[in-house]
């Protein structure tokens, strides 16, 4: 089954992201397919590779690239709510790609299960 | 529709802290199933004050906690509210499939 | 491929940061790729259709302007719950632009009829 | 301690939303007042759910609520809650150097 | 110049960001600097508390190790309200430190008596 | 009398940032002292340079530089939560600075009274 992910919320406000993200591997892990994460409102922030976070905390960021490039997740981060927050090419994190929200509409058609985390 | 039976409603927030948990379950249709997941999984404790509440939901429809964000919230040896499934991720991703779509109450 | 049946739902009150007004736009651009776009409005989210809403000079965009264009994009009936606006002390009325009200049960049913829910 | 008489509380929480409006009114002391500002300005219309709730805090307590986030949500022309004070940022400041302390539900 | 009274309030649940570990890291560096430091928790916050959190390897940071240095901060007694602990049907067993058990009211008329409140 | 303001949330993500700047004006206005504009938790996101938000919206992060500019207001970003945020000196706005936590005590105690926005 063909999945898409819609992540709202940014990584250290809130759990979101991070449920977000098990439950992509868990979609990968059960053989399905994931064809989109999404990051839109808050969640542009999952995409800003200057996030340092301390010792023994979880860098989602660096995670999120991981899951991009160990399985070819497509990852895409709105453009309009990234440049309202600062987020954009020159801080952008390897694997994710910036662009409109007519990939969050495109990836709700293609995906049989369009999964919501934060909002 | 059989393959569609009807929508899996996720909840995020805990119920004492915002109406989500409440408008999830009165939106519920036949078939409805419910995961509460985050801080969801608070309303899950038997003895909190909204445990009534699901325990009503659950008369006609399955309830089902995440397990690790349970374990995360010092939750996983505690008494839940009788009827409640917990599940992982991976089931979580199998309730989306039987399910005929995920929405979420944030 | 038949166009989806789309439909975005309003919880989270206007002015307490740019999600309402994201959802908004997300909602009129899906509805411009041709899809079959809803939107409904309950708890707190009937907020965001009062009228007279004022943006200050230094406020955030005034999103409600986007609720004109709805017509426009061919969105409609706009969804209300009439539960969620008598608990608030408002009716119809109140409201910017012509709904349709709904009760809860009736409401639940036409979400549960939907192929993608999207937001909060 | 005339000078430093009671704290001031503010909510910026819609009253349906979550419980800060609620645990704020509950832990009014002698002299405290309340400032609804962002979406806590929403409990101080009248026919609201909350509106009793609010009416009872004002037996004892002022209440004011913070007129440009009024206007923002359309509420400027609405009727409010009688006895609710609206007032600008200015009254705002006011009101902070005249409590002893600020403290905000959030 | 006299320390100041500084109380932190918790009211916000623990893992749902880092909005809880931030308050607590900033409550242990005001004790570092002198200041008379309280901690009271209440309404959602009193979930921060609760014995047996068991952090994942992929989770936020194990801020409920924060706690134990209490103690070495003198941070004490830390203020719970007994109305929130009931309501989530616990008690003051089931909390990972000893706390003080204060009524709504008398934890009210404590936080009249600071000179800064932080927090939600 | 001295104020201090501590900001807890991002600007685009909810309304106290924007009422912790009409605040911090209105304490100018009255002839108020400003000690300190402290971000903390999501709040350091006001000292993101790279927002760009789209026109006719606010734009929270410039407006807050022209408040350090015109009235010499020590706005400052807590470097652990700005690391964890990716907000540090490669994106960060004219007028504020970087520090840590005890800046945040020191304006507490320095104030007369510390507001709170957001949390």
């Amino acid at each position: 089954m063909k999945f898409a992910i819609l992540v709202n919320e940014a990584p250290f406000g809130h759990q979101a992201a991070q449920s977000a993200l098990s439950f992509a591997r868990a979609v990968l892990s059960s053989g399905h397919d994931l064809v989109r994460v999404f990051f839109y409102c808050d969640g542009v922030q999952n995409a800003n590779r200057l996030a340092a976070p301390g010792n023994g905390e979880t860098n989602l960021v660096r995670d999120w690239s991981r899951l991009a490039s160990d399985n070819n997740v497509d990852l895409v981060v709105c453009i309009a709510a990234g440049l309202r927050r600062g987020v954009r090419d020159a801080n952008l994190a390897p694997g994710f790609r910036i662009s409109g929200l007519g990939q969050m509409v495109e990836a709700a058609v293609l995906a049989d299960r369009l999964v919501t985390f934060g909002g | 529709m059989s393959d569609r039976p009807a929508p899996l409603h996720t909840v995020n927030k805990s119920p004492l802290a915002g109406p989500a948990l409440q408008s999830c379950l009165a939106h519920l249709t036949d078939g409805a199933a419910v995961l509460l997941m985050e801080d969801g999984v608070y309303a899950a404790l038997a003895g909190a004050l909204c445990a009534g509440l699901l325990a009503d939901a659950l008369r006609d429809h399955p309830v089902y906690v995440l397990g690790p964000d349970l374990a995360l919230r010092g939750l996983a040896g505690r008494a839940l509210v009788p009827g409640v499934s917990i599940v992982d991720y991976e089931g979580f991703v199998t309730l989306a499939t039987r399910h005929s779509l995920v929405q979420a109450w944030v | 491929m038949r166009p989806k049946r789309l439909l975005f739902v309003a919880r989270c009150p206007p002015h307490g940061g740019a999600r309402a007004a994201e959802m908004l736009d997300a909602a009129l651009i899906a509805a411009s790729f041709g899809q079959d776009v809803h939107l409904a409005f309950l708890d707190d989210g009937v907020f965001q259709l009062l009228a007279d809403q004022q943006p200050g000079p230094d406020g955030p965009r005034n999103f409600a302007a986007g609720f004109a264009d709805l017509d426009d994009y061919d969105i409609d009936p706009v969804w209300v719950e009439r539960d969620s606006l008598g608990v608030r002390g408002l009716s119809a009325g109140d409201l910017m632009i012509p709904v349709t009200l709904l009760d809860r049960r009736d409401l639940a049913e036409r979400m549960a009829e939907m192929d993608v829910v999207i937001g909060s």
